[in-house]
């Protein structure tokens, strides 16, 4: 009967524990705390019921229970508090070398493009005890990448990436929700998350379906969109070096220090505009509308592989050969 | 009746009920009305200078020295009941919690990608 | 008092109330708290305008550029003058003098058309210049040496500039409405030194309208003199 | 019942005159809360219809019975009826319009005409949206995000979203209405330390009604515009930021959900009152808490952004600041249950709905404890954990309690009494559906079922079917009052003036009252439930 009647999630990943932890700790103080007004209120009502009670007592209040009834609830919260942020805290930074994917969604579609170039719909391969992590933008309206069994869920926004990570510690198959309602098939954009041992899914990577890295795609469309025009791998050109940019601190035209992550690369391309680098002009034209989001991502992937190589073995092989290709 | 009233309006029934008692002098309003002139050319004044940041911080300190004006003594302010005041002091208060809440998430969104590095 | 004042003002007692006083503070309470909801309807602008601002300084800057200053402040001088006459108006209904008020508050009226005029000519110009957010929006800054450096963000100053701006015009046209009903009911003899609640509500209500514009000046016109780039 | 025959001759607000017209141009606030009365009731029927479609489509995993799009529209009209149309104005526009003049010892409200216009805002803000609803539906999610609400959904947003706004203005009205009343209505001696805790709440929802619900109105507005005109202030491709709405969305929203449990609040302190005769436990803290939950409320609105791409610093803010506001719900749930100890008992309906409130409302507060940890939130945010948890507050809560200030004051609005028995029956059913419906949903999202799905996973079905049978049982409890309250019109028993030998100033005028409420002035001269100088009736020992 249990089989058609589960009342627990799977728990497939490092942090469903924690999240777990924490909801036991919320279900036993929250059933303590019903049971407590329940049973009162039960006690109280049979015990001083007018028929055997006729006589109320009057009680105006009492400021040390208050301050009771005030404080240790307090208290408690602020355990609750402190747990959840240091759970959400991890969730929101995914560690060094995590493998990447990324993710555009769509209505009502999943898209999924690896490193390695492997492309999927609705359906996602991950190696057992990696980490992942999802870089997601959206195509159209706010949908959210769900997945119970790693308890983990994020939006993702159009004209944005967000990300989220995760590290499986089950080999099967789960649920993929979108979880943000997002029209007519909010409900069918569902898929699957497959997690397979580390030898399967070297054997389904090589199973074909890749057309070169994602960041060899970047490059070949850097060339094609025409900016290896202007950034050069040198300090010739008319637009900065790109090269080691990613993670680095980029100074601005308004003196202004901004990160590079994904978001500004993004931002560069999209709307050069809107953040000048210091010593340049404002001359590069905005490819909004000329890049799909795929492409994009294939662009920030490659400018990121310029960066240091400690993504993996992909990036590691985008790197040596752009540095071959870049006189 | 006035008794009566008098016993459940407390706050209001010291100073006795006379419509007439906040008639300002004529002269009073001249005088905000020129201040309030002067501040305007002020403030377009201010504009044309470079002063960075101070530049939005002097045009709104401006604004606001001509709000108070305005609502002290075109709209009474300085009269009216305590009750008055407080409401006054509410809305500025929440319309600060709309902005300034609004801005944790705005102004720290970064932060995370700066540290994480 | 004469008679008639005391005859006036027993008619206004409405009979829920127990005497003119409480009458008096209870409609004035509920227009500050009219004025504080107001306050807060004008706010979700302001704070979508400080959220953008903060983040796209530079397209303001080239957004705000696009002001006529001059027009700007003319009207800010044309609103404070309303302004004034409005609580010399609030006076003369407090002193008894309707004929007096009516004459305070027809000036008054005449401001605020001369301020929904300027901000017509201005309205005027942005539409020819294609500067109203939506598929015509097209925005140049003018100065080939300086090309516009983000028109999409510089499109978010203008939807959120006709969105207040256009928001305030509506509510100096209420005003008008409003003064002119009290002109009328005010030579008709409705109001008295002890019974002129509604002329103040209204001079009330007029005095927010150019209070919300005083802020509005300065954070759309006068954002920076400084070119963009 | 001695007293019961003097009442039916005299002059009241019902049968002072008649006619049609006598109603839609009252400024009586009795006559004007009756017509709130019936128009939010016809709302609630439409918003339980919808909810019955949705019940039915989720019998079975697939989405057999109604299209996607269809279901998409029925919870979204289900959620902005309920909401917007039934939640808001319930206990505040019916009840609170009803006593808190006669409470507080007053003719009317500070202006009776605003209050009658109150309602046709309502009116017509209410027929905008069925219209839009009629002629097409809307299916955005009563929470209208953008950019979907404005770029991509192709349904009548814009009606709906004029509706809202238009109602919304009667929210401010009837909130600043409530608040100037309170303030510079009371009768003499009516000291703020003796309103009745029902005044209170509903002046702290007033509160959030006029400082809340203009930015509302103004995103709304926004949002209208941006579709119809397609300028860019939210559209991330015209490089608005759709967040942006929901910061502004929920701003007014969070503390709207207190709009809709602070009334109710104040319906539970009366009748625990009452009926155990008791003042109620720690009078000023709660009297307190309501206005600390309208205050703090205000500060917590992104804990239903914490997925949505918010500064992970701002969502700690929020997140503590969610705890804060809390704590006052606790304070006023341990005083209601203190102010049962060592009272004088008696289970009339009122009070069976006002346990069930506690309980419910406990349950439905501890799970957004639940979801104000952040932890926790990412997994169960837009599951059906979080609907289970806003059903047990609303409907557990708010439309228990509005049951039970309807019961508690139907002999002084309709001087009749309800049958007494057919009542405690249909509270049963309520009580035993709402939990069969709305627990297992706790389950099922924790489980990662997530909401506004049409069709899903197979071994979701078992927990769905139960809570489809729980909502028939639901129905019943809510058809039942419907039935007796009408028949109770006619045939009900006459009522008293204070059949409940209640404290309280709107217990000392006959039932129904008359027009003018008083025959003089009231002048008051005792606390807040003073029980110990009430007299007390013979004990009735068949209760
Ligand atoms: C009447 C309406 C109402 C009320 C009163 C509340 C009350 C609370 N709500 Fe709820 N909420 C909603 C209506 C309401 N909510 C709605 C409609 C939504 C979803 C909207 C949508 O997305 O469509 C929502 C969603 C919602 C979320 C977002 C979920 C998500 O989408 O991810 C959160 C997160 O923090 C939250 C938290 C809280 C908290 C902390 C309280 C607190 O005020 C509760 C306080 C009460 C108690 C705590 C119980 C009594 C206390 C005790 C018995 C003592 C013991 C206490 C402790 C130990 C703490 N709510
Ligand atoms: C005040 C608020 C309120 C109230 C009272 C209710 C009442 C109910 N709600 Fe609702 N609900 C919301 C507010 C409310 N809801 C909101 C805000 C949402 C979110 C919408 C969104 O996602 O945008 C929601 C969403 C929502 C969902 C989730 C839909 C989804 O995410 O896919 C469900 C599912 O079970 C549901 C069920 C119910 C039920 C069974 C009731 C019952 O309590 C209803 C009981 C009433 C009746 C049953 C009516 C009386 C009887 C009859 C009408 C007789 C029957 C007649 C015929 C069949 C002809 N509601
Ligand atoms: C006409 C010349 C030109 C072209 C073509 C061009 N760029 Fe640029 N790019 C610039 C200049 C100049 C800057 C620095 C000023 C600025 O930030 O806008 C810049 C800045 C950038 C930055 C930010 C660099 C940093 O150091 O922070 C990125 C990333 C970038 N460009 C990527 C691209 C990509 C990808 C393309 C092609 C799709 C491209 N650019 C095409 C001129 C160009
Ligand atoms: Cu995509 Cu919901
Ligand atoms: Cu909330």
């Amino acid at each position: 009967m249990w089989k058609n009647l589960p009342l627990f999630p799977e728990r497939a990943s490092a942090l469903a524990w924690q999240v777990d932890g924490l909801y036991f700790l919320l279900v036993a103080v929250s059933a303590f705390f019903t049971l407590l007004i329940f049973v009162l209120i039960f006690v109280f009502a049979v015990k001083y019921r007018r028929s055997v009670h006729p006589h109320p007592v009057q009680i105006e209040g009492s400021l040390p229970l208050e301050l009771a009834w005030t404080l240790i609830p307090l208290g408690i919260c602020m355990i609750f508090f402190a747990w959840g942020s240091l759970i959400y805290f991890q969730e929101a930074r995914p560690p060094q070398g995590a493998m990447e994917v990324y993710v555009v969604a769509k209505q009502w579609m999943w898209k999924f493009e690896h490193e390695t170039g492997q492309r999927e719909i609705n359906q996602l391969h991950v190696p057992l005890g990696r980490d992942v992590k999802m870089i997601m933008s959206s195509q159209d309206a706010i949908h959210s990448f769900y997945v119970p069994a790693f308890r983990i869920k994020a939006d993702v926004l159009p004209g944005r990436y967000t990300s989220t990570w995760f590290h499986p510690t089950k080999v099967g198959t789960y649920h993929l929700f979108c979880a943000e309602y997002c029209g007519t098939d909010h409900s069918g954009m569902i898929g699957q998350v497959i997690v397979m041992e580390p030898y399967a899914y070297q054997a389904w990577l090589s199973g074909g379906g890749a057309t070169g890295s994602l960041a060899e795609n970047g490059q070949q469309l850097f060339q094609q969109l025409g900016c290896s025009t202007c950034h050069r791998f040198d300090t010739q050109g008319r637009g900065p070096n790109l090269t080691n940019i990613f993670g680095k601190p980029v100074l601005l035209d308004d003196g202004r220090t901004v990160v590079a992550d994904e978001n500004y690369i993004r931002e560069s391309i999209l709307n050069p505009g809107a953040k000048i680098v210091s010593g340049f002009k404002p001359i590069m034209p905005t490819f909004q509308g000329q890049v799909s989001e795929e492409n994009l991502m294939a662009l920030v992937a490659y400018i990121k592989s310029l960066s240091q190589p400690a993504s993996g073995p992909a990036s590691n092989q985008a790197a040596a050969s752009v540095s071959s290709n870049g006189q | 009746m006035h008794n009566l009233q008098d016993r459940f309006h407390p706050g209001s029934a010291q100073e006795h009920f006379d419509p007439m008692s906040h008639v300002v002098p004529i002269r009073m309003y001249v005088t905000i009305w020129a201040a309030l002139m002067i501040f305007t050319g002020l403030t377009v004044f201010a504009a044309t200078v470079e002063l960075h940041v101070f530049n939005i911080v002097l045009a709104l300190l401006i604004a606001t020295i001509k709000g108070t004006l305005v609502a002290l003594f075109f709209m009474h302010l300085r009269y009216s009941t305590k009750l008055t005041m407080v409401t006054v002091i509410a809305a500025i208060f929440f319309l600060f919690i709309l902005f300034g809440l609004s801005m944790t998430d705005y102004l720290t969104r970064a932060w995370l990608t700066n540290t994480i590095h | 008092m004469a008679t008639s004042d005391i005859q006036v003002a027993e008619h206004a007692l409405q009979h829920h109330f127990a005497d003119m006083e409480q009458q008096q503070e209870t409609s004035t309470f509920g227009m500050w708290m009219f004025l504080l909801t107001e306050i807060m309807f004008f706010g979700g602008l302001f704070c979508a305008y400080l959220v953008y601002r903060a983040s796209y300084y530079q397209a303001f800057v080239e957004g705000s550029q696009k002001m006529n200053i001059w027009l700007g402040a003319t009207n800010t001088a044309v609103l404070i003058c309303s302004s004034l006459s409005m609580a010399l108006g609030v006076r003369a209904a407090q002193m008894g003098k309707p004929k007096l008020m009516a004459i305070l508050l027809l000036i008054t009226m005449v401001f605020g058309f001369g301020f929904l005029g300027i901000k017509g000519i201005e309205y005027h110009e942005h539409w020819v210049h294609h500067e109203f957010p939506g598929p015509n929006f097209h925005f140049e800054t003018g100065d080939p040496a300086h090309p516009a450096t983000d028109p999409q963000h510089t499109q978010i100053y203008f939807s959120l500039y006709w969105a207040m701006t256009g928001l305030h015009a509506f509510h100096m046209i209420i005003g008008i409405g409003l003064v002119l009903w009290i002109m009328i009911a005010g030579l008709m003899g409705a109001f008295t030194p002890s019974y002129f609640t509604p002329v103040e509500n209204v001079g009330l209500y007029w005095h927010f309208v150019d209070l919300v514009w005083i802020y509005l000046f300065p954070l759309l016109y006068l954002i920076s003199k400084k070119h963009g780039g | 019942m001695a007293t019961a025959v003097q009442s039916v001759e005299r002059e009241n607000y019902l049968n002072s005159n008649y006619g049609i017209k006598s109603w839609l141009l009252t400024s009586d606030h009795k006559r004007i809360a009756m017509l709130y009365l019936i128009s939010i009731t016809a709302m609630f029927w439409i918003g339980g219809f919808f909810a019955m479609l949705i019940r039915l489509e989720l019998l079975t995993p697939a989405g057999d019975l109604v299209s996607s799009d269809t279901y998409n529209k029925l919870f979204t009209m289900h959620g902005i009826i309920m909401v917007f149309f039934f939640l808001i104005p319930s206990v505040p526009a019916v009840i609170g319009n009803f006593v808190i003049p006669l409470m507080i010892g007053a003719k009317d409200l500070a202006f009776p005409r605003i209050n009658l216009l109150s309602w046709y805002i309502y009116m017509a803000g209410a027929i905008t949206a069925i219209v839009a609803m009629v002629t097409g539906g809307v299916d955005t999610g009563w929470t209208f995000y953008t950019p979907f609400s404005t770029t991509y959904s192709n349904t009548h947003v814009i009606g709906a979203a004029i509706g809202i706004f238009i109602a919304g203005f009667s929210s401010i009205f009837t909130g600043l209405n409530f608040i100037v009343t309170i303030h510079r209505m009371r009768a003499p001696g009516m000291t703020w330390r003796r309103l009745p805790l029902f005044c209170w709440s509903n002046y702290a929802a007033a509160l959030i009604m006029v400082l809340g619900t203009p930015v509302v109105a103004i995103t709304l507005l926004l949002v209208a515009l941006e579709r119809a005109f397609n300028i860019g202030v939210f559209n991330p491709q015209l490089g608005g930021d759709p967040l942006l709405f929901q910061h502004l969305f929920w701003f007014y929203s969070h503390p709207a959900v207190y709009i809709m449990i602070l009334p109710g609040m104040g319906v539970i302190s009366e009748i625990i009152a009452c009926f155990s005769r008791k003042r109620v436990f720690g009078y000023e803290f709660v009297a307190l808490a309501s206005i600390a939950i309208a205050v703090l409320g205000f500060l917590v609105w992104a804990h239903h952004m914490f997925v949505a791409g918010i500064s992970v610093y701002a969502a700690l803010v929020f997140s503590l600041l969610s705890y804060l506001v809390a704590i006052p719900s606790a304070v006023k749930v341990f005083n209601w249950t203190a102010t049962l100890y060592k009272g004088s008992i008696r289970y009339e309906t009122p009070m069976l709905y006002a346990f069930g409130f506690i309980g419910l409302f406990t349950v439905g507060g501890l799970t957004g404890v639940f979801l104000a940890s952040l932890g926790i939130d990412v997994h169960v945010t837009d599951t059906y954990f979080v609907v289970a948890h806003f059903h047990y507050v609303m409907v557990g809560g708010m439309v228990m309690a509005y049951m039970a200030g309807l019961h508690f004051w139907w002999p002084k609005i309709s001087g009749r009494m309800y049958p007494e028995a057919w009542a405690k029956l249909s509270a049963l059913l309520v009580f035993v559906g709402f939990n069969t419906t709305f627990f297992p949903q706790f389950i099922l999202g924790y489980m990662g079922s997530p909401r506004r799905y049409h069709a899903y996973p197979p071994e979701f079905q078992v927990l769905n079917v139960l809570s489809t049978a729980g909502a028939s049982i639901l129905a019943v409890g809510y058809v039942l009052p419907m039935i007796y309250f009408l028949w109770s019109l006619r045939y009900g028993e006459l009522a008293p003036p204070n059949p409940w030998n209640a404290v309280g100033l709107e217990w000392m005028t006959p039932s129904p009252p008359p027009t003018h409420n008083f025959d003089e002035t009231p002048i008051v001269t005792w606390e807040a439930y003073d029980y110990e100088h009430q007299p007390q009736e013979e004990v009735s020992v068949g209760h």
